[in-house]
C-alpha cells in the first residue's frame, strides 16, 4: 500500500479513487448504512444538545469521520474487544452497542451504557467489549493487555483501538506498540488523524506528517490511507484485522481524514480561525457520504429511494432512542462508595479458608539490608 | 508448625495462586530471574515464562495493560522492585483502574493486583525509598495493604489476586528476612480488618506495615512498667478497619499512631482525625503521630538513621499521651 | 478600584510575570489557541509564540523539560486544562522536582510553577474532575496552592513563579468567573499563610478553595441568628498556615474543616489531626469536615449535584459542632 | 556511518578497526588517561565497597563501558549540561567534577557533591552542570529540558544525556525525542548499549537490536558504532555535538559495548546465568583499554612507561580522593525538611509588595460552567 500523507492528500485534489466496482449489494448497503446512521445521529444530537440543556456533559461530535467507524462496523466480532476515546460514538455503534443505550448516557439516566456515571466521552458497553475513556491514550494500552489476554488463552479475539493522531504523543503509545511488536499480539490500532489536536496542528507537535513511517520502524504493520473512502477503509481493516487474528502480530493502520464540526459541543469553533478556510472547503468537498452517493449514482447502485428508505428507518431509530433516554428515569440514591470499590473477593470466599492473625514475634531481628 | 519468612510467604502465596487459576499471571522487571528479593524465587521454573513475564522497563503500560488484561478476564499480578518506578503508572492508577467500577456503573470487574516493595535502608536514597501508601488510601476505588508479617502478605496477598477490586499492596523490603508462622494451606484475609497484636488497657497504638515490630517491642517493655500497650496493626488503610480503632481507643482513651510514612497528610492524619471526630471530646490525653519528617530520605548513613523513627522515638510518643 | 474575575487575575499575574522577566515561558497545550477559560487569553498575541508556547500532548515531557529547563535558569509555567491529565507527570513531579533540593543538597533552585484546572460540573465526570490537592500536600519538597479567589490567584501566581521551590496550583474552574477588586501593579502573597475572611468567636470553618464561597455565604446566613463564624480560607496547603488555624480554634473551641476532596486522608484529615494533637482536649464539641464522599465523580447531573457539598452540607456540619 | 547491531559485532570476531593513525600525542593520550582512570576508580571502589562498610549505598559499577565517558570527556565545554542515570561515574568524571566529591558522596560525608544526600546513583554537581539520577529515564527529558531552555536564551551550549539502552524503554524517551525533533533542540542523546537492563536481554525487551532504526524515524541524526572503540567513539562524539551545537538539532548515538561487572554492587552476578559465557569471554576480549593498548603498541606510541606514569598520577589521585571522603566529617543535625523545601521568593521579596487579603463577595453569584 502506497503511502500517503495530510500534504499529499491535499495536493491530489477532490478524492476520485473511491471503487465499488464488484462489491456486494450488501457491503455497500452495509458501508453506506453505518456512516449514514453514525451522521444522522450526531446531527440529531447536536440539535438536541441545547434543547433543554438535558444532554450535560461534553460531548466529541464525530462529523466527517464517518467511513472508517462504518467499515470498522462490518468487520468485528462480538467477542472482539474494541478501546475508544473521547471522540467514540461511532466506535460504539460500530460495535454493535444499541443506540438507546448511548442516547440514555448522554442524558444521564439510569438506561444508559453506563447508568449515567460516564457520560459520552468516557461511556462503555462491557456486555459488547466496548470500552472508552477521557483520557489520552488509555484506550491503546488498554487494548494491548486485552491483547496479551487473548494470545496468552489462546483465543482468535482480537483488540481494538480507535483514536486520534495526537495519542500517539504519549509516551505510553510508543510503549504498547514496541510491547506489540516484541510480543506479536493481537492488536490493531486505527489511527484517524484528522490533523488537529482541538485547536493544535500535527505538524506542531509531531516531527512530520508520516506518522506509520515512524510506527513502522517498531516492525509494526502499517496501511496508510485516505480516510473517506469506506470502502478503501473496509479492505485494509479487514486485512489488517485478519492478519492480526491468524497471529500474525499487530498492525496500524493510519486513516487521514477530519473533524468537520466542533473538536467539542454543537456549536463551530471555527472563530478560533485555528484552521484554514480552504482546508476546511476541501475536506467538505471530500465528505465520505457525498463521495460514497455519488459513486453510487455513478454505478446505478442503492438508488435515491432504497437511499432514502435506509435514511427513514435510521430515523426512526433515533427518535426511539431519544423517547428511550427522555422516558427513562435518572439515578437516584446511588450509594456512591460502594460503587467506587468492592471488597468482594468471591473467588477466595468459595476456597479458601479465612486465617485472622499469625503469631508474631516480636522479639526477632530486624532485617539484614542487601545493597540494592 | 511452620516459619517462612515474609518474602517466603509471597512467594508461596504467588505460587498457589498460580496453581489455583490459569488466570493468574505474574509480571514484572526480572520477576523471572531476579527473585524479587526472594518473592518471586523459583516460580519460572515451575510454572514456565508465559505464566511469570519479565516485562520491559514501561511501568505505565505494564499497569493499564494488566488493567486490559483483567478486563478480558485475567487476573494479573503486577510486581515493582521499587515504589518509586511505579509512580509512572499512575495514570492508569488514577485515571482507568481506581475510577472504572464506578464508571462503569459496577460491571467491571478488575482483579488487578499490584506488589510493590517499599526501599528502606543502605542508602537507598530519595528516588529508592518511598512509601506513597497514604496516596493509595485517599484515592477511592482500590484497595490498599500495608502488610507487616509474613502471615498476613500470603493472606492478603491472596485475597487481593482472587477479588474483584484493584489492589495495591506495599511490601516493605525490611521486613523480607522476618519470620512467622505460616499455615501451608493458601487462606485468605479479609481487607478492612486490623490485628489486635497485643491487649492493653492504657494505651492504643495504632501501627501500620515496618512500625508494627516496632510498637510491639516497644509495648513489651512498657510492660515491664505495667503500661500495657493495645498495638493494632491496621494491616490494610484501603479499607481502614475503624471500628476496632475506635473500639480500642474507646477503651483506653489514649492514642499514638505510627505510620511509616511523611507526617502530612498521612494515613496517621486520618486516624487521628476520625477518632477525634467520634471520641475526640472522651479522649483522656491529645493523641499523637509517630511518622517520617516530612522530607525525602537522606542517603548517608547516619542521617538515615535519624530519618526513620526507632524505638525510642515510639517509646517518647507513647509516654507523651500517658 | 477595579474588580477582575478569577480567570482575569490569573491572566494578568501571567503577563506581568511575562513581562517582569525574560527567563518566564508559559507552556502547554492549547496556551496560545485555547486560552484556558480566559486565562491565557492574548498572551501570544502580545509575547509571542516564544514565550507562550503550545505543547504536544506529552504531560509527562512537559514536566521533567520545566525541570530542565528551571535547572538552566528559566522559570517556566506548565498548564493543564485539567489536572486529571496532569496525573501522567506524577514521576517527574514526585522523583525529580520534590525532592531535587533535598538531594542536591540545597544548591539546586527549581522555579517551576504547575497551573493545574480541576473540572467541576456539566458533566465532567471522573477523567475531568480530581483534585489531588492532598497528595501534594503530603509530598514533602513542593509548595501547593489552592487560591479560592481573584487577588489570591494573582498573588501566589506570581509569588510562585519568581519563587525558587516547585509549586503547584489547583485552579477550580468554576471560580473562573467569580470577581474581586485587584490591585493593577504586580504583587505577592507569601505561601503559608491562611486569609482570615471573616471573623467570629463561636466557631471555625478552615475551608479551602471553593469550599471558600460557601463557607463565607453560610457564616453570613448564620450571623443572623447570631452565631458568629470564624471562616478561614487556608490558601496554601504546603506549606499549611498551622498558627492561624490554632489560635482561631483556641479562642472558638469549635472546628469544622471544608475541603473539596475526597475525605479520607485528605487536607481535612490533616487540619483535624494537629489541631487535636495540640487542643484536642481544649476542644467544646469533637471536630467534623466538609468533604467530597470517598468515591469518583458521576456524571449524571443529579448525581453530581449530591456530590459535591453545598450550603446545607455545610451548614449541617457547622450546627453538628454547635 | 554504518549500521551495525550487537548480533553483528558478535560475527564479525574480534575489533580490529581501531585506528589512531593521525591522531594527536594529547589526544591519544586524553582517551587513554580518561579510560584507565575510570577503571581504576572503579576498581578501587570495589575493593573498598565492603571493606568496612563505609560505602553504604548501592553502587553501578562500569567497568566494560570506559571508551565513550573518556572520549566525551575531552568534548564538553563546562557550560555544557550533562545528566545519566544511575551508572553515572564515568559521565561524573567526563564533566571534569572532582574524584574527591565523587567518593566522599558514596562515603556520605558532607563533602560529597551532594553532602551525602544523594549517594552514587543520584549524584549531581550543579557547580559542573552535571546531573543524574536512579529513575529511568530521567535524565532524557531533563536534558531536553535543558536543551530547551540553551536554544530560548540563543546560547550555544548542549544538553547531553547518558544512558543505558533500557532508558528508551519509558514512554517518555519518545516524547522527548519527537519533542526535539520538532523543536531541533540543541540536544545529544548517547545510548550505551550494553545489552541488558540488569538480567534482561534487550531483545526480550525491545522489537530488534536496532535501536537507531527507530530513533531515525522520529527525524534524528544517529549515529551507530561498537563502543570500546574510544576514537571512533571520540569522533562521532565530536561531530554530534557540533551539529547540535550548531543548531541542526538532536543526535542519537548508539554504542554497542557491554558491562563486565554486575548489574549492581562489587560482587559479580554472573551466578545467574543470565549471559552466555561466550558473550562474556567475547567482550572481555574487546576490552577497550586493552584494544587501545594493543593499537598504541602497535603503533609505538604512548609507551608501557609513560602509561605507567599515567595509571601512578591516576592511583596517586585515587589515594587522595579516598583519604579526603575518610577525613571528611560525617552530616550531623541536618534539618531535612527545610532543606527539602523553601518558601523563598527572592525576586518577588525585592521587586513586589505584599497585599495580604482581598475583598471577596461573598453575595457574588457562583459560576455558570461552560460545556467543556
Ligand atoms: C492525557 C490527556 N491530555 C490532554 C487531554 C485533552 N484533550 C482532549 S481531546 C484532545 C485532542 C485529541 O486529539 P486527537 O487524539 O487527535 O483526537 P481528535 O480529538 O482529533 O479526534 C486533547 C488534547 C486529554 N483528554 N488527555
Ligand atoms: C523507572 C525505573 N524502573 C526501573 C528501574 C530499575 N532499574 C535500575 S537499573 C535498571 C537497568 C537499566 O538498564 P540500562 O538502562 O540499559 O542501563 P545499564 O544498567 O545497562 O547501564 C533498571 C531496570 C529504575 N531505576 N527506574
Ligand atoms: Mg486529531
Ligand atoms: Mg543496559
Amino acid at each position: 500500500m502506497e503511502t500517503i500523507t495530510h500534504a499529499a492528500i491535499r495536493q491530489s485534489g477532490r478524492y476520485s479513487r473511491l471503487k465499488i466496482e464488484g462489491l456486494s449489494m450488501e457491503l455497500l448497503r452495509g458501508l453506506y448504512r453505518g456512516m449514514v446512521r453514525l451522521r444522522r445521529c450526531e446531527e440529531a444530537l447536536m440539535v438536541q444538545y441545547r434543547v433543554a440543556d438535558e444532554i450535560r456533559c461534553p460531548v466529541h461530535f464525530t462529523i466527517g469521520q464517518e467511513a472508517v467507524p462504518a467499515a470498522l462496523g462490518l468487520l468485528l466480532r462480538k467477542d472482539d474487544f474494541l478501546y475508544s476515546h473521547h471522540r467514540c460514538h461511532g466506535y460504539f455503534l460500530a460495535k454493535d452497542a444499541p443506540m438507546g443505550a448511548l442516547f440514555a448516557e448522554l442524558f444521564g439516566r439510569t438506561t444508559g451504557a453506563n447508568g449515567g456515571l460516564a457520560g459520552s466521552q468516557e461511556i462503555s458497553m462491557p456486555s459488547h467489549n466496548f470500552f472508552s475513556g477521557a483520557i489520552l491514550s488509555g484506550a491503546l494500552s488498554l487494548a494491548a493487555g486485552s491483547a496479551f489476554a487473548f494470545q496468552y488463552k489462546g483465543d482468535d479475539r482480537v483488540a481494538l483501538a480507535g483514536f486520534g493522531e495526537a495519542a500517539t504523543e504519549e509516551g505510553i503509545f510508543w510503549e504498547a506498540l514496541s510491547y506489540a511488536s516484541v510480543r506479536k499480539l493481537p492488536l490493531v490500532y486505527i489511527c484517524e488523524n484528522n490533523l488537529y489536536s482541538m485547536y493544535s496542528a500535527q505538524v506542531n507537535r509531531q516531527p512530520a506528517d508520516d506518522l506509520s513511517k515512524r510506527v513502522q520502524a517498531f516492525g509494526v504493520r502499517t496501511f496508510t490511507l485516505f480516510g473517506n473512502d469506506p470502502v478503501a477503509a473496509y479492505e485494509a481493516l479487514r486485512e489488517a484485522i485478519e492478519y492480526a487474528r491468524k497471529g500474525g502480530g499487530p498492525c496500524f493502520l493510519e486513516f487521514y481524514t477530519y473533524r468537520i464540526n466542533a473538536h467539542v459541543g454543537p456549536e463551530s469553533d471555527d472563530y478560533i480561525n485555528y484552521r484554514p478556510a480552504d482546508e476546511i472547503e476541501f475536506w467538505k468537498s471530500n465528505d465520505p457520504i457525498a463521495l460514497f452517493e455519488e459513486r453510487l449514482d455513478h454505478a446505478g447502485l442503492l438508488g435515491r429511494s432504497e437511499r432514502e428508505l435506509i435514511v427513514a428507518e435510521i430515523d426512526e431509530e433515533i427518535d426511539e432512542a431519544f423517547q428511550f433516554a427522555r422516558n427513562s428515569p435518572m439515578p437516584a440514591d446511588v450509594d456512591l462508595e460502594a460503587l467506587s470499590r468492592s471488597c468482594e473477593s468471591p473467588f477466595a470466599e468459595r476456597h479458601l479458608p479465612l486465617s485472622s492473625v499469625g503469631d508474631f514475634d516480636e522479639t526477632q531481628p530486624v532485617a539484614v539490608l542487601a545493597p540494592y | 508448625m511452620r516459619t517462612l519468612t515474609y518474602a517466603q510467604a509471597v512467594n508461596e502465596a504467588l505460587a498457589q495462586a498460580l496453581e489455583l487459576s490459569e488466570d493468574v499471571v505474574v509480571l514484572g522487571q526480572l520477576v523471572d530471574t531476579s527473585g524479587v528479593f526472594g518473592t518471586t524465587k523459583g516460580l519460572v521454573e515451575k510454572f514456565g515464562k508465559k505464566r511469570v513475564q519479565d516485562f520491559p522497563v514501561s511501568e505505565n503500560l505494564m499497569t493499564s495493560a494488566g488493567m486490559g488484561a483483567a478486563l478480558a478476564g485475567m487476573r494479573p499480578v503486577l510486581v515493582h522492585h521499587r515504589l518509586d518506578f511505579m509512580v509512572y503508572a499512575m495514570d492508569p492508577i488514577v485515571n482507568w483502574l481506581s475510577l472504572w467500577r464506578l464508571k462503569s456503573n459496577g460491571q467491571s470487574r478488575l482483579p488487578v493486583t499490584i506488589r510493590t516493595v517499599v526501599g528502606k535502608g543502605w542508602g537507598q536514597g530519595p528516588q529508592h525509598s518511598k512509601s506513597l501508601h497514604g496516596w493509595f488510601a485517599h484515592l477511592p476505588g482500590v484497595n490498599v495493604a500495608v502488610p507487616a508479617t509474613a502471615h498476613d502478605a500470603k493472606g492478603l496477598l491472596l485475597e487481593s489476586i482472587f477479588g474483584e477490586t484493584p489492589t495495591i499492596i506495599l511490601e516493605n523490603r525490611s521486613l523480607f528476612s522476618m519470620e512467622e508462622v505460616v499455615p501451608e494451606n493458601p487462606y485468605r484475609i479479609p481487607f478492612g480488618q486490623a490485628a489486635i497484636r497485643r491487649r492493653g488497657q492504657h494505651v492504643t497504638v495504632a501501627a501500620l506495615g515496618i512500625m508494627v515490630p516496632i510498637a510491639l517491642r516497644v509495648a513489651k517493655q512498657l510492660a515491664e512498667e505495667s503500661i500495657e500497650v493495645e498495638v493494632l496493626d491496621l494491616r490494610t488503610v484501603s479499607p481502614l478497619d475503624r471500628d476496632t480503632v475506635l473500639k480500642s481507643v474507646a477503651k483506653t482513651k489514649r492514642l499514638v499512631v505510627a505510620d511509616p510514612a511523611w507526617r502530612s497528610v498521612s494515613v496517621a492524619a486520618e486516624v487521628i482525625a476520625f477518632v477525634s471526630e467520634k471520641l475526640g471530646r472522651d479522649l483522656a490525653s491529645n493523641p499523637t503521630r509517630v511518622c517520617f519528617p516530612d522530607s525525602h530520605t537522606p542517603m548517608s548513613a547516619p542521617l538515615e538513621a535519624s530519618f526513620y523513627p526507632d524505638d525510642a522515638a515510639m517509646l517518647s510518643a507513647i509516654r507523651s499521651v500517658l
